[in-house]
């Protein structure tokens, strides 16, 4: 059997590789692509919590949807967000896009 | 006390602005007109409750409450000592005053008074005479910072607006900066006291007469009677947070000068006494030896200052830190005559400096200078004015038969009693006073009037006439008739003495 | 009439300042009232003084004529007035001199009514110091007497007059500031500043009681010398003498004439009145140094006095060498008090004091008289004017040969008396001092020689420099003080009877 | 009128005069100068007949005449002033008011009165004459005195002072007179204030007197403190007189009675002109010539000598002061003549032999020699007023002389300016060679030889051996040189025209010097010793009379040949020489004793001035004035103001302004600006890098708490 | 070493290492596909767990519509088909740095807790997890609230993205 462990460790590769990714990435979109493996490896988690925890408490498995539907949104939010500021500045280069400062 | 004639004062001036307001902009000798009611009524009213005032009986009397947040234990309290009494008829006295000598003149010739939009001016010059009213007045505390803030904060907008274009805006934030740091070290020393009020009486209130006997502890006076003290005293102009002010009379208009010397910095002293010694008596006598030193910095170090000064105005503010300062030091004597000589000198000041602003005012009005060493001659082009100035002078030096010998006497024996040797180094500034009070006398008003001022330099008007010799008939009347004024001090003073246990 | 009776120090002391405040309701420009309206109101004053002069009981111990008024009752001080030998004298001169200053400064034209009133006020505050019998109101007196001189000087005075006005009133100030302090802390100690009380109180304090965390002793010391400074430098004694040569050279005449007439009494007079009787003990012990400084100033003085080449100037500093003699006097009264030596050398001071106050008043009006005249002051370009003006030669040679101390000259009575009473109580000083009156006739003569000796002046004597006679008017503010001084010179007791009762019963 | 009332009043006319004079009548001549004589003569009525009345008096010493006021009150006694009339007194009155009234008479006629106001004299000069024209040809006049009336009215005070003096019966109106009389001089010396050198003068004899006046203050200050009081009568009795004999003054081991008599004596000293205060006598010579010179030799300076007279009982209490006292006046006398012999101003000569023969006076007084003190002095003050008037006279016809050739460049004073005036002015002649013969003793007629032998003979008795011969010398020398005066003035041929054209003077001048002459000769009869020469003659009145004045008898000395011998040689020995070497010397040139070191005083002008005069005016104007007091002391106090200046300036410039208003004040606002413009710089606007701040932030915190918070 | 560690470890390595590639390749479009690919390894790992709805869905929502909306996205945003320039942040490294610091400190804790080694207990016969998981969604005593935030957050993020993403006819936006 595969202890919880492996799990989580595995989860937490992937989270450290999707911040690596959101970190480094220069392209908004790029960013946005290492968010998703960030999601994912929580709902990786959540999964393994609720196979290793009382399987008859659904916490889990419904957090896990809630989160699809979180990731969904932003999604769709984020990449209209980069398709617009790429409309008005044609770039979607993140250092590019620092109007907010100050 | 059926007739409640404190409240009535105390919101005559902001009744009196609000007409104001609602008069059309261009109507300027309407406004004016409605300012001088105003400021005449309030006059009469406080020479009534200054001369009904039993001073026999002493206490708190004409006292009035009309409850406000009764949940909190706030009321409007009203009510008068032998303390406050002579500072609500300088109040008047400085209002009726001020207004007179900012009446201003619409024909461009003349430069006197206020020309410029005086309706907001004397608005907002008269929402602060009641913010001031309403704290010599206020026996409730949260009502007595109520109204000080409501008096600190038009100055602001008086300064910056009406002020000498060269320094306003930095004078005004300053002053209101320092002004609000201390109100608000204060305003937690306040609602500390509340609190340890309540917890200890069971009655959460902020009624001063309630809280005087709330039994705070030694310790507790003693770690808060600094903050609340200080946090008044530096509307009180107390080294080393004097600083603002005389950059802020500098920079005020004459009337705001006159008020801003003449009793805002009362104020800071009136409250740090109220609130500081009376409410926290066994702190000050813990602090007293700080706040007597503070105020003998404050007395030598502001003699000095002033004597060094070239322009009228900054010299007359240092002198004023000086002069606040012997106040201060009345009070760090906690002792009968120091106490007294304060008292005095708190109306004595008031009455003396805004002379010395009027006139200052009248003379840069004209010259369109206060360097000392660029007038001359001005006895010859305003006789009245020079009068004046002297005599105002002879008081600010101490000089016998005026009410500030009155005032400094018992304030330098009340500091004999507590520590002889700050009496002595204190004593310096006297000296020190009569040499630049009479060097600048006679650089300004004698000599020959330099070519640069002739011909367009005119005499006071009848109204400036009227002014200064209000002012100078309260210094003379003090000075050769203490009577006129000291015993209603002393029972304020007895009070005093009463709850720091007979000391 | 009753009133006047019974009010007549009070009315002595306020009639000027009631008239100069009315003065300042008479109509601007009208020069000739005011001078007319002073000079008449200020014979109030003397007549006033008269009277309680043939009213006053010399044999009768203790103050006389005493009123008592509340004034400050805060710090337990009232307006307590009365006289005795001591001070009616010195009332006396004040009131005999104020009239003959105003008809002297008839001259003045300029701010003429400024000028009447500051000197009515004047005579207030020097009559107040004088009557005071409340420390407080002595103060108070003391230091209101200041401004009016100051703007005398100031306004109406000579070229330096700035430097001289602010040198007299900060040098003044700045000694009275120890009295100011000494005062506050007797009140302090006792709740009262009526001097009677006082003289008792102060005194049952033994030195061993503890003041301020001091000993008695030591407080009094310090408190005795306070007061001796803010006397000292009023008398003036030496070295706190520098600023009177400077004030009386500047003054207008008949300020100096008060300047040097009365208020360099009121230093004396705070001797007499406050410091020995305040004081025994200290002024006892201190009384070589009160000597020694006293010599100084009749020596120096009359030195500097002979280096003058102006003539104002000289006889300013002749008012420091005679007034060292009254201070010598007091020291001497104060190392052997209630001897028969302390009583002459006393009664010396005082009559010095009045003598001083006739002859150097009679003094600086003659040469204010011959300054008006030349507009200069410097004896260069004086000598040889006798042939033109001889009256006036007359009455100065008169009039120098009193401050000279010429025996049948009031001048010599009281110095005699001082040497005297001196003599014995401090021999060395005594005699060291008699350098000074060498040397007092040596400037008197130099001042004689220079104005009116020497071959005849031409510059003074034709043409617009022409140099005119004393007047008619002139002649009538000298001729009182000439007749007093022939007067107390050849019969002395009138004046000095009083004076010596006093003495005895004070000291 | 009783005596005492008659002795109060006898001072008043003179001063009543001078008022009157002053104050009124100054525009008339004639009515001043009759004032003031009538005064003089009610003066010398009233001295009379004190006199006459003294004289019927039996032991005038033991009850005088006196009455005293109260005048002081001291304490709980009184002052008293009063007057007193002894036999000292009385001879003393006599003399006075002889010699006063005679110099007022003399001085109507030395002012010219009568004469033409002169064309160009004006105040304070000496007339210079009038030219008027008689009968056709102008001639010059002399001209009347600018300022007659107030000559008469100083001398009027001067009187004053002087009787005041004699009558006062205690020291204090002693020295009211005494300095009365000093003013007097000075006004009298500097009366031709216009004369720089008279101005000199003038406060050269007042300054001179002033020093010994000092002194004399503080004796009388102490004698009043010794004995409480002032009064002769008093201070000369038993008991007093021994407790200050006994009572050690603790200075130099004087006794209290002999430093109060020294201190006395100094006051005399300078009255007197004695050696060293002697100075001022010969240049008081500079006022109007006879009189005011007449006042200082004949009244004044006795006054001084009268002075320790009247203390005599005092000051011979201490050897010690009288040795002093005789050393004094014998060496003056001595100094004194032999300065007088180079001389050549007619009355310069007569100065320093008026010094001299004070100087015998004292010397007497140092040797007890009372009597020979009073008799001598005032017959050398009847003669020695007369050689003055007399000199007076010769001068006023020598200025004659001047103004008719009208050489002003002539000095009417130098007798070698002019000789053979017996023949023009024969009245002057005589009566001046009476009192020349008077003054050197010559034997047995004039007065001097009797005053002077008495000296003589008590210096001798008393065994004074070398003040003896010291005084032997002085009249020696003094009687050469009398002759040497007389010689040159009046003997011989008139070396100049203008002694050619000298006058008599007019009779107001003459008739005083006839009567001065009278007594010159005739006042020296009534001292002579009862055993003169052995032969038993009727007893000396004077001695008798004056004599009485001391508490004990001085004892008559037995008669000796020795001092009278000495005397008869000294004086006719220094006559004969005198004539015999001037009877025909011309000039100055061939004058053999004009030896530089007399001529000159033996420097002591030269040397006062730069021992004393210098030194003082320096001490004034430099040390005292420029050092100490515009140096020292304003300067200390001009440190005051700048310091003020200084310290305010410091304390605003550096600690308000830039502590308090920038640091506290301005400084926070600063503070909290900067913060914010420094921390603007992170804020990039880039989300990663926002991110890794976070991350970093994160790490580091949730490291730190892992690490302390696990356990 | 059981059949299905062995699987799981498989399944782990492609899922990360397609996830690396996700980080690392230049090529946008490229990355979306590994994207993909690393989608369909945790969908796996779902199914591992035996969480058959949630591998469903994610196969469904995630490879279907996300990644499928990344590809447009990356195709709408660039200009020519090569992405030229760099990739990465300048200072990526930092990054890199922090993620490994994540890691491992993760992996710290993860092994200081003391339920690490827990194993799965045999899910009990006839325990139907859908239908469980259906009921949880919607019985009001459980996650229907949640459940209908969701929603209506999706709702919200869908008009948003409508509205942002609108593209404007030229002239009437943005001046």
């Amino acid at each position: 059997m595969v202890p919880l462990s492996w799990y989580l460790i595995f989860a937490a590769a992937l989270f450290s590789i999707g911040l690596f990714g959101v970190l480094s990435r220069r392209n908004a979109v790029a960013i946005l692509l290492g968010i998703e493996l960030m999601l994912n490896s929580v709902n990786i988690n959540l999964a393994a919590f609720w196979r290793y925890g009382d399987v008859s408490i659904m916490t889990g498995q419904v957090f896990a949807i809630i989160v699809f539907a979180v990731a969904a949104a932003e999604v769709a939010v984020g990449l209209a967000l980069v398709i617009s500021v790429y409309r008005r500045r044609n770039t979607v280069v993140a250092d590019e896009i620092d109007m907010m400062k100050w | 006390m059926n007739f409640p004639v404190l409240s009535i004062i105390t919101f005559t001036p902001i009744v009196a602005a609000i007409i104001m307001l609602l008069l059309p902009a261009q109507r300027k000798n309407e406004t004016r007109a409605v300012a001088l009611a105003a400021a005449i009524f309030a006059l009469i009213l406080s020479f009534w409750v200054y001369f009904n005032y039993d001073r026999v009986a002493g206490g708190y009397q004409f006292v009035e409450t009309y409850n406000w947040l009764p949940a909190l234990g706030i009321a409007l309290k009203f009510g008068v000592d032998g303390m406050s009494t002579p500072l609500v008829l300088l109040t008047g006295v400085v209002m009726f005053t001020g207004v007179l000598i900012s009446w201003g003149d619409d024909d461009k010739h003349v430069m006197a008074g206020i020309q410029d939009r005086p309706r907001e001016f004397f608005a907002f010059l008269f929402i602060l005479a009641s913010g001031v009213f309403g704290v010599f007045v206020s026996l409730d505390l949260f009502m007595l910072f109520f109204f000080y803030e409501i008096a600190v904060f038009p100055m602001y907008l008086l300064i910056a607006i009406w002020g000498w274009v060269v320094t306003r805006e930095y004078a005004a934030m300053k002053l209101t900066l320092y002004l609000f740091m201390g109100s608000v070290v204060s305003l937690v020393g306040v609602i500390v006291m509340y609190w340890v009020a309540g917890q200890n009486t069971g009655v959460y209130t902020f009624d001063m007469l309630q809280m005087e006997n709330a039994g705070f502890s030694q310790t507790f006076q003693n770690v808060w009677f600094l903050p609340v003290f200080l946090g008044f005293a530096v509307l009180g102009g107390i080294w080393p947070f004097h600083n603002w002010s005389p950059d802020g009379h500098v920079a005020a208009p004459t009337a705001v000068s006159m008020f801003h010397a003449g009793v805002l910095m009362k104020l800071g002293a009136f409250a740090a006494l109220r609130v500081g010694i009376m409410l926290l008596p066994e702190g000050a006598k813990y602090w007293s030896w700080l706040i007597m030193l503070f105020a003998g910095v404050a007395v030598v170090y502001g003699a000095y200052i002033a004597f060094v000064q070239k322009d009228l105005k900054y010299m007359i503010g240092f002198s004023s830190v000086s002069h606040m300062g012997l106040v201060m030091l009345g009070f760090s004597t906690l002792n009968r005559a120091g106490l007294t000589g304060a008292g005095v000198q708190m109306f004595s000041h008031g009455v003396m400096t805004a002379l010395f602003f009027a006139i200052t005012g009248m003379i840069y009005d004209r010259s369109h200078t206060r360097q000392i060493p660029e007038l001359g001659g001005m006895s010859k082009l305003m006789p009245f004015a020079a009068i004046g100035f002297i005599i105002g002078g002879l008081v600010s030096m101490g000089m016998p038969g005026f009410s500030g010998f009155v005032a400094e006497f018992p304030i330098f024996m009340g500091v004999w009693g507590a520590q002889w040797l700050v009496a002595v180094i204190a004593s310096i500034s006297i000296i020190i006073t009569a040499a630049y009070i009479m060097r600048n006398i006679r650089q300004v008003f004698f000599g020959d009037v330099p070519e640069k001022l002739e011909g367009h330099v005119g005499d006071v008007t009848v109204l400036d006439k009227v002014a200064i010799t209000t002012l100078c008939l309260f210094m003379i009347a003090i000075g050769l008739f203490p009577a006129f004024m000291v015993p209603m001090v002393q029972t304020g003073v007895e009070n005093i003495l009463r709850l720091l246990g007979g000391a | 009439m009753n009133f006047i009776t019974e009010h007549l120090l009070f009315l002595i002391l306020f009639t000027p300042a009631l008239a100069a405040v009315i003065m300042l309701f008479l109509p601007n420009g009208e020069n000739r009232l005011f001078r007319w309206f002073a000079f008449g109101v200020s014979f109030i004053p003397l007549a006033l003084s008269l009277v309680v002069w043939f009213d006053f009981r010399a044999a009768q111990p203790g103050f006389q004529f005493q009123e008592s008024y509340t004034w400050y009752e805060a710090i337990g001080s009232s307006l307590h007035l009365g006289v005795d030998g001591l001070s009616l004298s010195m009332v006396l001169l004040t009131t005999l001199l104020t009239p003959l200053a105003l008809l002297a400064s008839f001259g003045i034209n300029e701010k003429v009514k400024a000028y009447m009133m500051l000197f009515l006020f004047l005579e207030t505050g020097m009559l107040g110091v004088f009557m005071a019998l409340d420390l407080l109101i002595f103060f108070v007196f003391w230091e209101v007497g200041l401004v009016p001189m100051y703007f005398l000087i100031n306004q109406w005075g000579s070229a330096n007059r700035n430097y001289a006005s602010l040198k007299f009133m900060i040098y003044t100030m700045g000694g009275s500031l120890g009295l100011l302090l000494a005062v506050q802390l007797l009140g302090v100690l006792f709740g009262t500043f009526d001097l009677v009380t006082l003289y008792e109180r102060w005194n049952a304090l033994g030195a061993s009681d503890t003041l301020l965390g001091m000993s008695a002793g030591t407080v009094k010391t310090i408190a005795f010398w306070a007061f001796v400074i803010a006397f000292a430098v009023k008398v003036p004694l030496w070295p706190f003498h520098t600023w009177l040569p400077d004030a009386h050279t500047e003054a207008p005449t008949a300020g100096s004439m008060i300047l040097a007439g009365v208020l360099l009494k009121l230093g004396a007079y705070g001797f007499l009145r406050l410091i020995l009787p305040l004081y025994p003990v200290e002024a006892k012990y201190f009384a070589g140094a009160l000597a020694f400084l006293a010599t100084a100033a009749i020596v120096f003085g009359a030195f500097a006095s002979y280096a003058q080449t102006d003539f104002k100037r000289l006889v300013a500093y002749s008012s420091v060498n005679h007034m060292g003699f009254v201070v010598l006097g007091i020291a001497a009264a104060a190392f052997a008090a209630g001897t028969t030596d302390a009583t002459l050398a006393l009664n010396g001071a005082i009559l010095q004091m009045f003598n001083h106050g006739l002859s150097a008043a009679g003094m600086f009006f003659l040469v204010g008289v011959i300054y008006e005249r030349t507009h200069t002051r410097n004896l260069e370009e004086f000598g040889g004017l006798f042939p033109l003006v001889p009256v006036y030669g007359g009455i100065l040679i008169f009039t120098s040969m009193a401050s000279l101390g010429l025996p049948g000259l009031n001048g010599f009575i009281s110095e005699f008396l001082v040497v005297r009473g001196s003599y014995p109580i401090l021999t060395a000083y005594t005699a060291i001092s008699m350098l000074g009156l060498l040397f007092t006739g040596a400037y008197i003569l130099k001042g004689i020689k220079k104005v009116l000796h020497g071959p005849m002046n031409e510059h003074w004597a034709h043409g617009e420099h022409k140099l005119t006679e004393i007047s008619t008017r002139e002649i009538l503010v000298m001729a009182p003080l000439m007749v007093l001084i022939l007067w107390i010179g050849i019969y002395p007791a009138w004046i000095l009877d009083v004076i010596n009762k006093a003495v005895v019963m004070l000291f | 009128m009783t005596t005492t009332t008659l002795i109060w009043l006898i001072p008043l006319p003179p001063v009543l005069a001078f008022f009157l004079i002053v104050l009124f009548t100054n525009r008339s001549k004639w009515l001043s100068h009759t004032i003031a004589v009538g005064a003089a003569l009610l003066s010398w009525l009233g001295s009379m007949i004190v006199f006459v009345r003294a004289l019927g008096v039996e032991h005038l010493g033991e009850e005088p005449f006196e009455s005293s006021i109260n005048w002081l009150p001291t304490g709980d006694t009184w002052f008293r002033v009063g007057v007193l009339v002894d036999p000292l007194t009385a001879a003393v009155l006599f003399f006075v008011a002889w010699t006063v009234l005679m110099i007022f008479l003399y001085s109507v006629g030395y002012h010219n009165f009568g004469q033409p106001e002169g064309d160009h004299d004006h105040k304070g000069l000496s007339p210079h004459g009038a030219t008027v024209d008689e009968h056709g040809h102008k001639h010059v006049v002399p001209s009347v005195e600018p300022m007659y009336s107030r000559f008469f009215a100083f001398i009027g005070l001067f009187a004053f002072g002087m009787y005041t003096l004699v009558v006062s019966d205690n020291l204090l109106t002693l020295f009211v007179g005494w300095e009365i009389m000093g003013l007097c001089s000075y006004l009298l010396i500097g009366f031709w204030y216009a004369k720089p050198s008279a101005r000199d003068a003038a406060i050269k004899a007042f300054m001179t007197t002033r020093v010994g006046d000092v002194f004399m203050l503080l004796g009388i200050a102490y004698l009043y403190y010794a004995t409480g009081t002032l009064s002769f009568r008093q201070i000369f009795t038993e008991q007093v007189l021994h407790t200050l004999a006994t009572v050690p003054s603790g200075f130099l081991g004087f006794s209290a009675a002999g430093l109060i008599g020294l201190l006395l004596f100094i006051g005399t000293i300078g009255k007197s002109a004695q050696f060293p205060l002697h100075v001022w006598l010969p240049d008081a010579m500079e006022g109007p010539t006879p009189v005011s010179a007449m006042i200082h030799a004949a009244t004044m300076v006795s006054a001084g000598v009268y002075a320790v007279i009247r203390m005599f009982p005092l000051i011979s209490l201490d050897e010690k002061t009288m040795a002093i006292v005789a050393f004094i006046g014998a060496f003056t006398a001595i100094f004194a003549a032999t300065i007088a012999v180079a001389q050549n101003d007619i009355k310069r000569v007569l100065a320093y032999s008026t010094i001299s023969q004070l100087g015998f006076m004292i010397a007497a007084l140092g040797m007890h020699a009372y009597i020979a003190a009073v008799f001598h002095l005032i017959t050398h003050a009847f003669f020695k007023a007369l050689l003055f008037l007399g000199s007076g006279s010769v001068i006023h016809g020598m200025e004659h002389g001047v103004l008719h050739t009208g050489n002003h460049h002539v000095d009417p004073q130098d007798m070698f300016n002019m000789g053979g005036l017996r023949k023009k002015m024969p009245i002057t002649f005589w009566t001046f060679l009476i009192g020349g013969f008077a003054l050197s003793g010559f034997p047995l007629v004039t007065a001097g030889f009797w005053s002077k032998d008495e000296i003589f003979a008590d210096a001798f008795a008393n065994g004074y051996i070398v003040i003896f011969i010291t005084l032997a010398l002085a009249a020696f020398l003094t009687a050469f040189y009398t002759m040497r005066q007389i010689t040159l003035t009046f003997l011989g041929e008139p070396r100049t025209d203008e002694a050619e054209h000298a006058q008599e003077t007019p009779w107001t001048m003459t008739t005083p010097l006839v009567i001065l002459a009278v007594f010159a000769i005739g006042y020296g009869w009534v001292g002579i010793p009862e055993d003169f020469m052995g032969l038993h003659l009727q007893p000396n009145w004077f001695h008798e009379f004056v004599g009485g004045t001391l508490a004990e008898h001085p004892e008559t000395i037995a008669f000796n040949w020795i001092p009278l011998l000495t005397s008869l040689v000294v004086a006719l020995g220094g006559l004969y020489l005198g004539w015999l070497t001037y009877r025909n010397v011309n000039s100055a040139a061939e004058d053999r004793l004009q030896i530089p070191l007399l001529k000159n005083k033996y420097y002591f002008d030269e040397a006062y001035d730069f021992l004393f005069v210098k030194p003082a005016t320096w001490f004034a104007e430099i040390f005292v004035y420029q050092w100490m007091d515009k140096g020292l002391i304003d300067g200390i106090l001009h440190i005051f103001g700048p310091a003020t200046q200084g310290l305010g300036s410091v304390i605003r410039n550096y600690f308000d302004v830039p502590v308090i208003n920038r640091f506290f004040g301005d400084g926070s606002a600063d503070v909290t600006y900067g913060v914010g413009a420094r921390l603007r710089a992170i804020q990039t606007g880039r989300i990663q890098q926002y991110l890794m701040f976070a991350l970093v932030i994160f790490i580091v915190i949730g490291a730190a708490l892992y690490f302390f918070l696990r356990a | 070493m059981t059949g299905e560690q062995i699987v799981f470890l498989l399944v782990a390595l492609f899922t990360l290492g397609s996830g690396l590639m996700v980080v690392t390749t230049r090529n946008l479009v490229h990355a979306a596909l590994w994207l993909v690919s690393t989608l369909f390894g945790v969908a796996v790992t779902y199914a591992l767990l035996s969480a058959s709805f949630l591998a469903v869905v994610q196969v469904v929502v995630y490879i279907g519509a996300i990644a499928i909306l990344f590809i447009f996205a990356v195709m709408l945003t660039r200009k020519d088909m090569r992405d030229q320039g760099a990739q990465q942040n300048p200072n990526w490294w930092v990054g890199a740095l922090l993620s490994v610091l994540t890691f491992i400190g993760l992996f710290f804790l993860l092994q200081g807790w003391s339920g690490m080694s827990t194993t799965a207990t045999a899910i009990p016969t006839g325990f139907d997890a859908i239908s469980e998981l259906g009921t949880a969604l919607v019985s009001p005593d459980a996650f229907v609230l949640p459940f209908e935030v969701a929603s209506v957050l999706l709702v919200a993020a869908l008009v948003g993205a409508v509205y942002v993403a609108f593209n404007p006819r030229k002239g009437d936006f943005g001046k």
